[in-house]
């Protein structure tokens, strides 16, 4: 196959999602702001976005259930940035810091 | 909610006001001289930098007196001078007399600050102003201004 | 402008030729497209500094929306670029120039998980999926699907109007919520 | 002369335990090497002729309570500036005072203090525009007024250990 | 699919070019005009009527050396212009000049142009932040709060023209007003009796998007020196100049083929790209016509204006029309 | 929009605007505290341009101080020299021929107007309209022409002399003031409709900027700026100098107290300045425009003395210790803007700084004249 060739393979696509969904992994767990944190959770959710878009467009082209899944997630992804971020600042406010090593007292 | 819609109206119709200004202004001849193509001529009481008055015989009618030297508040007008005997009838009897010859009149148009003052404390009408003012260099030493050299080639 | 028109361009290009080279275009542009995804998520999830994790997570953003658009979806994509760089990059960017201390203090010792734990736990991940991707027989459709926008907006408003409606919710407190908690401590 | 101004000078004169007669004129013409010195007290000037109706001299402790009468009367602070008596080796600190209503009164307030120790009381509590001319006064004459919240220098640079309108001062 | 891409790529080539020539003759337009409202002259020794201006400017930019402030986030430094100047550019590709001139017609041509506008905002956050200067971070806050509540009206202003319409594809939105200039979208017809309100409504939004006066906050030279460019010289400063006015054009363009009937005749005739340049640079002129005649508004009267009046008012419009296309 | 904000500490930043700013129209340097776009705490730093004038005062004769005053405010030079006039006439005890002193009082007026056109053009262009600011130099050159013709120059004017003028007028300066009294009639008019009534305009300047009458007294602010805060308190009619008491003017008071208030106060002092020009061409007599008897060396007798005039800016006053010689003792200037800027540090606070920065603007600021 060649190399020009591959964006006509599924394949590609669902490693290209494996490939970012390991960086949100790795930016959700080694970041230690809150802020890096959420941009890590934007990462695994895009990643699962390309998922659904790669499986409606090779396996299941007809119904445009993959798309709609996706707009939802941006929808959701978009709620999530504006909720988390309005935390961060209030947490920001009160605390002095985004760090989530200062925020122990959050503990229960 | 009455005065949420006229405070828009009335907004934009003060906007539509000032555009209609502009829009008028836009067809009219511009106001402004391309200045380095045309120039200006200077009103007669312009007060350039100071020239020295000649008198008949085309000498500087300056004697020296160095009033205006001690009238300037900026300490810009330097001037030299030197005593010459010249012989003059008086009576019917040949005297020798001394008289002060200028020698040297330099003016530091740097410091100068154009008050008139050299001029109004001149007893002789020996200072006038020129009527120069697009002077420009990017050397200092083009403003300091040798009047006597100046008075020279005006005549030649 | 019709393919067939360009013939006019110099030399003995034809339609055909054209074609011919536009499919490596289109490769080339692909793998860069790819590229850029990659190499904006490598920056979002390891830069230092915060706003260069923000750029590259647009970049990464926006080469996933060349993607979408490989995968035979405009809409999609241009939502993508309309709502994760216009929107959610802008509003984290805002968020780390609100809610970040000027003189950026140091780290304190690193979390359990980070350095080579991290990255092992990230590699297990990712390697796991991809073996995933490549060990799993998938039923390629021969049908392409052209992503109308038509279809898109029919079944929103029909077999996913439920969802459409608590989605629509969702953002709706979210907004409301994000208002609450950013006013807080504020007097003004 | 109004109500007020006049209630301004009689207050003003009340400050002065005894009254004694200002004398203004110098004293003759042989003391040469001393400027004339006034003693304190307030005098009444001719507008005209000096552009300022009340005169006020007084010690540097007396200087609030003044400035607390010439506040309440409703005047504002047109300048502070200072004068250097140096064949007196004294420092004067002028305080000028005048109204915005149309009854035209301007008091003068003059107080001296020695010019190895300049000191004098701030009246920036009470004029906080007072502030800024008294920080002038600092750069040029070197006067120290105790209790000003930033005496440091205003229009000279902000390293300037020189008080220029000293009659000693040598650029 | 391939075709398309590739026309797109020549596509580029055509905008970058357009693009540019637009932007250096807009600057003389602008000084020619400022000079005219100002009576003066404006430049007028560079070549006939000033018209070598542009290009001595040009060449006098791309001569000077790109200095980079110590402290700087040298990498958003950098990429900043240039996420400022590829998005404008990429817009033509989309915008009908004709009906024949345009390089890649998509069906969802309208949400395309928004969602290159929308990198603008990134482009000025990233400059105003990475030439760590606090009249730039000032500046690139308000200019991004600014074009993020001024897209909302201008969204629903543009969701009632695809309503009235019915297509997000812009070619087709022009053919719809084809005819004399009674089928234009800009007059009040029975479904839509509001439109010329939504034009203003467009027109005010499309100066804000584009940080043109009296909106220039992100630039507001009186208090913030030059905003979010402050440190920016030499080419940097050029893209962010090429792409403003390069949005500037976008951004009529998108209200002449909105409201205007794109390259329509007003009277049917003879419709042809001439009609949209016309219309485009009438626009233009009147964007010029407006920043030397009004003073800067504030920051909060700006936001006010968005949020108090210019977005209740799309939504009332939105809801009408959809309430009047239902019942006609 | 101004008022008590709720600050945390830690969340302020500095902000220098100037020395080199636009909007400092020279070289003024603010230190602001800032929390996002609002100012916490403001400090002035002066100094930039300071060339001690009151030193040359004393160390030169009374005539050498002349070309200095105008130095001290280029816009509205005249005023500044006539109060030096004054003081030294009022020492010295000369008398000053009545054409003379309609002359000054007329070419100062003229003056004035002058620097409030140019004040209005910066202004405007302070809030970010360029356009009026051309119109108003436009405006403002037929002044300046006006004066050339008469005193020499066109800025820095060295015109007035103790006793009386440098030169008379000519039949051409009077033709051309009467001329250019209508036509700035009809230019107000112009500028109140592009700008006074602008929504924008009136927006940007409506109830901000608040300076109230009791700060004005307290920092000693004079001019426009308590002008608008509805104290009625001008020179010209407060002690009377040279010929205004035969003059009919008002002074125009505003008790906004905001920055549209010191707007107001400056367009209306245009025209009544008109008004004064008017009457002063039509009232002037013919005579001498130099004392017949004036002391050749100017040597006021020993004393303090003072003046006040009311310039462009508000009231500047001139103190004159004189010890007898030929140079003055202590030779004070009293600048009005040095006031009027010195209460900004305390009015700014809590505002934005767009605000702040238009309310700089209104008070009218020449940077040579506060740093003497």
């Amino acid at each position: 196959m060649s190399i020009l060739n591959l964006h006509n393979n599924l394949e590609t696509y669902l490693i290209l999602a494996a490939v970012l969904f390991g960086m949100g992994i790795y930016g959700l767990v080694t970041r230690r702001t809150l802020v890096g944190m959420l941009i890590a959770s934007e990462l695994i959710l895009v990643a699962s976005s390309i998922n659904f878009m790669a499986f409606n467009r090779f396996t299941a082209p007809d119904p445009t259930m993959g798309q709609i899944f996706t707009l939802f997630i941006m929808a959701i992804a978009a709620a999530e940035a504006a909720i988390g971020l309005s935390i961060t600042i209030a947490v920001y406010r009160n605390y002095k810091s985004v760090d989530t090593e200062d925020l122990v007292d959050l503990n229960g | 909610m009455g005065t949420y819609f006229s405070d828009i109206i009335r907004g934009l119709w003060s906007l539509l006001i000032g555009l209609s200004i502009t829009f008028k202004e836009f067809f009219k001849p511009v106001v402004t001289v391309p200045y380095p193509f045309k120039t200006i001529k200077m009103t007669e009481r312009y007060r350039g930098h100071v020239e020295l008055i000649e008198n008949d015989e085309g000498k500087p009618k300056c004697v020296a007196c160095g009033m205006c030297q001690r009238a300037c508040p900026s300490g810009c007008i330097s001037l030299a001078s030197k005593s010459v005997s010249y012989e003059v009838e008086v009576k019917g009897e040949m005297k020798t007399k001394k008289k002060k010859v200028l020698t040297k009149y330099d003016l530091d148009f740097t410091t100068c600050s154009l008050c008139g003052q050299c001029v109004e404390s001149c007893n002789f009408q020996a200072l006038t102003f020129s009527k120069e003012y697009n002077l420009a260099s990017s050397r200092k030493e083009d403003f300091h201004f040798d009047l006597l050299n100046r008075l020279k080639e005006r005549n030649s | 402008m019709n393919p067939a028109e360009w013939s006019w361009l110099p030399g003995v290009l034809t339609a055909n030729d054209l074609s011919g080279y536009a499919d490596t275009a289109v490769g080339i542009i692909f793998l860069i497209m790819v590229a850029t995804t990659v190499i904006g998520g490598i920056i979002a999830c390891s830069a230092e500094r915060l706003v260069r994790a923000v750029a590259g997570l647009a970049a990464c953003f926006i080469g996933v929306a060349a993607i979408y658009y490989y995968l035979n979806s405009p809409f999609v994509a241009i939502m993508q670029m309309l709502i994760y760089v216009g929107a959610v990059c802008i509003v984290i960017a805002f968020a780390i120039m609100l809610a970040t201390p000027e003189d950026n203090k140091k780290p304190g010792p690193p979390g359990p998980l980070s350095g080579p734990l991290g990255l092992i736990t990230a590699a297990l991940a990712t390697f796991g999926m991809i073996g995933l991707a490549l060990n799993t027989m998938f039923k390629v459709h021969p049908k392409i699907n052209m992503g109308a926008v038509k279809t898109i907006g029919v079944e929103l408003l029909t077999t996913h109007s439920m969802v459409f409606e608590l989605i629509s919710m969702v953002l709706l407190i979210a907004i409301i919520g994000s208002l609450v908690i950013g006013r807080h401590g504020r007097s003004k | 002369m109004t109500m007020t101004n006049e209630s301004v000078k009689q207050a003003l004169r009340d400050l002065f335990p005894d009254p004694v007669p200002v004398v203004d004129e110098p004293a003759s013409e042989d003391a040469e090497e001393k400027e004339e010195t006034r003693t304190n007290g307030v005098l009444e000037r001719d507008h005209a002729a000096y552009g300022y109706d009340i005169d006020v001299q007084l010690d540097p402790g007396e200087l609030l309570a003044a400035v607390m009468i010439v506040d309440k009367a409703g005047f504002f602070l047109e300048s502070i500036t200072g004068v250097d008596w140096i064949k007196n080796d004294q420092l004067e600190a002028v305080y000028d005072f005048s109204r915005y209503d149309f009854d035209t009164c301007r008091i003068v307030i003059r107080t001296r203090t020695p010019r190895s120790t300049p000191k004098i009381p701030t009246i920036s509590k009470v004029y906080p525009g007072a502030g800024w001319h008294e920080r002038e006064t600092h750069d040029f004459f070197g006067i120290k007024f105790d209790g000003h919240p930033h005496l440091v220098p205003l229009l000279l640079p902000e390293d300037a250990d020189f008080h220029p309108l000293l009659k000693d001062f040598k650029p | 699919m391939s075709l398309t891409i590739f026309n797109a790529l020549v596509a580029v080539v055509a905008a970058i070019a357009f693009a540019a020539l637009n932007a250096a003759y807009l600057v003389w337009a602008e000084r020619r005009g400022a000079g005219r409202i100002q009576r003066r002259p404006g430049p007028n020794v560079n070549g006939p009527l000033g018209l070598l201006q542009p290009p001595a400017d040009g060449l006098k930019l791309m001569a000077k050396q790109l200095t980079i402030p110590g402290g700087a986030d040298k990498a958003l430094f950098v990429v900043a212009p240039v996420l400022a100047m590829v998005p404008a550019i990429m817009s033509f590709v989309t915008i009908p000049f004709s009906d024949t001139i345009v390089a890649h017609s998509m069906n969802i041509g309208v949400l395309m142009l928004f969602a290159f506008a929308s990198l603008g905002g990134l482009a000025i956050l990233f400059a105003g932040w990475g030439s760590r200067n606090k009249y730039g971070v000032m500046a690139s806050v308000r200019a991004v709060s600014q074009s993020i509540s001024y897209e909302i009206p201008m969204l629903i202003t543009v969701i009632t023209i695809v309503m009235i319409t019915g297509t997000m594809n812009l070619k087709d939105m022009v053919a719809a007003q084809a005819g004399g200039f009674w089928n234009w979208n800009f007059f009040p017809s029975f479904s839509s009796p509001l439109m010329p309100i939504s034009f203003l409504l467009f027109f005010v939004c499309t100066l804000a998007e584009t940080n043109r006066a009296p909106f220039d906050l992100g630039e507001a030279e009186s208090e913030l020196v030059a905003g979010f460019h402050t440190e920016y010289g030499s080419m940097g400063f050029g893209l962010f100049f090429m792409g403003e006015y390069a949005n500037i054009v976008i951004g009529t363009s998108l209200m002449t083929i909105l409201f205007l009937g794109g390259w329509n005749c007003p009277f049917g005739l003879y419709p042809g790209v001439w009609w949209f340049l016309i219309k485009v640079y009438l626009l233009i002129f009147s964007f010029i016509w407006i920043r030397w005649t009004f003073p800067r508004t504030t920051i909060y009267g700006l936001l006010n204006l968005s949020w108090k009046i210019l977005i209740p008012i799309s939504l009332f419009n939105l809801l009408l029309t959809a309430g009047l296309l239902k019942v006609f | 929009m101004s008022g008590p904000i709720h600050i945390q500490p830690g969340e302020t930043f500095t902000l220098n605007v100037g020395p080199q700013h636009p909007a400092t129209h020279g070289v003024l340097r603010v230190k602001m505290e800032m929390d996002g776009e609002y100012i916490v705490k403001a400090e002035t730093v002066l100094g930039y341009i300071h060339r001690m004038h009151e030193l040359m005062g004393e160390n030169r004769t009374y005539p050498q101080v002349l070309p200095n005053l105008s130095r001290l405010d280029y816009l509205g030079a005249l005023g500044y020299t006539h109060g030096h006039v004054l003081v030294i006439e009022r020492a010295a005890g000369i008398e000053v021929p009545e054409r003379a002193e309609y002359i000054r009082a007329i070419t100062v007026e003229l003056n004035r107007i002058a620097s409030h056109l140019f004040w209005f053009g910066a202004f405007v262009m302070d809030l970010g309209g360029f356009t009026p600011l051309m119109y108003a130099i436009e405006d403002r050159e037929y002044i300046l022409d006006i004066l050339e013709a008469v005193t020499g120059s066109r800025l820095t004017y060295c015109y007035y002399r103790f006793g009386g003028l440098y030169n008379d007028v000519d039949d051409d300066f009077i033709s051309a003031t009467r001329a250019f009294i209508p036509r700035m009639r009809k230019q107000l008019k112009k500028y109140d409709a592009l700008v006074t009534g602008n929504i924008i305009f009136r927006k940007r300047l409506d109830g901000i900027g608040i300076i109230p009458a009791e700060m004005c007294r307290k920092y000693g602010a004079t001019g426009p700026v308590s002008r608008g805060a509805g104290i009625d308190f001008d020179v010209r009619k407060n002690e009377p100098y040279s010929v205004y008491s035969e003059f009919d003017f008002d002074t125009p008071v505003y008790h906004e107290c905001d920055s549209l208030a010191r707007y107001k106060v400056r367009m209306d002092e245009m025209e009544q300045s008109l008004r004064i020009i008017e009457q002063g061409l039509d009232k002037l007599p013919d005579g001498p425009i130099m004392p017949k008897k004036k002391p050749k060396l100017i040597k006021p007798p020993k004393g303090d003395y003072y003046q006040a005039v009311e310039t462009a800016r508000g009231s500047f006053g001139i103190r004159l210790v004189s010890d007898g010689s030929k140079n003055a003792y202590r030779f004070k200037l009293r600048s009005p803007t040095y006031s009027n800027m010195s209460l900004f540090d305390e009015a700014c606070e809590g505002m934005l700084i767009m605000d702040a920065l238009a309310m700089m603007g209104s008070l009218d600021l020449v940077i040579p004249e506060i740093d003497r």
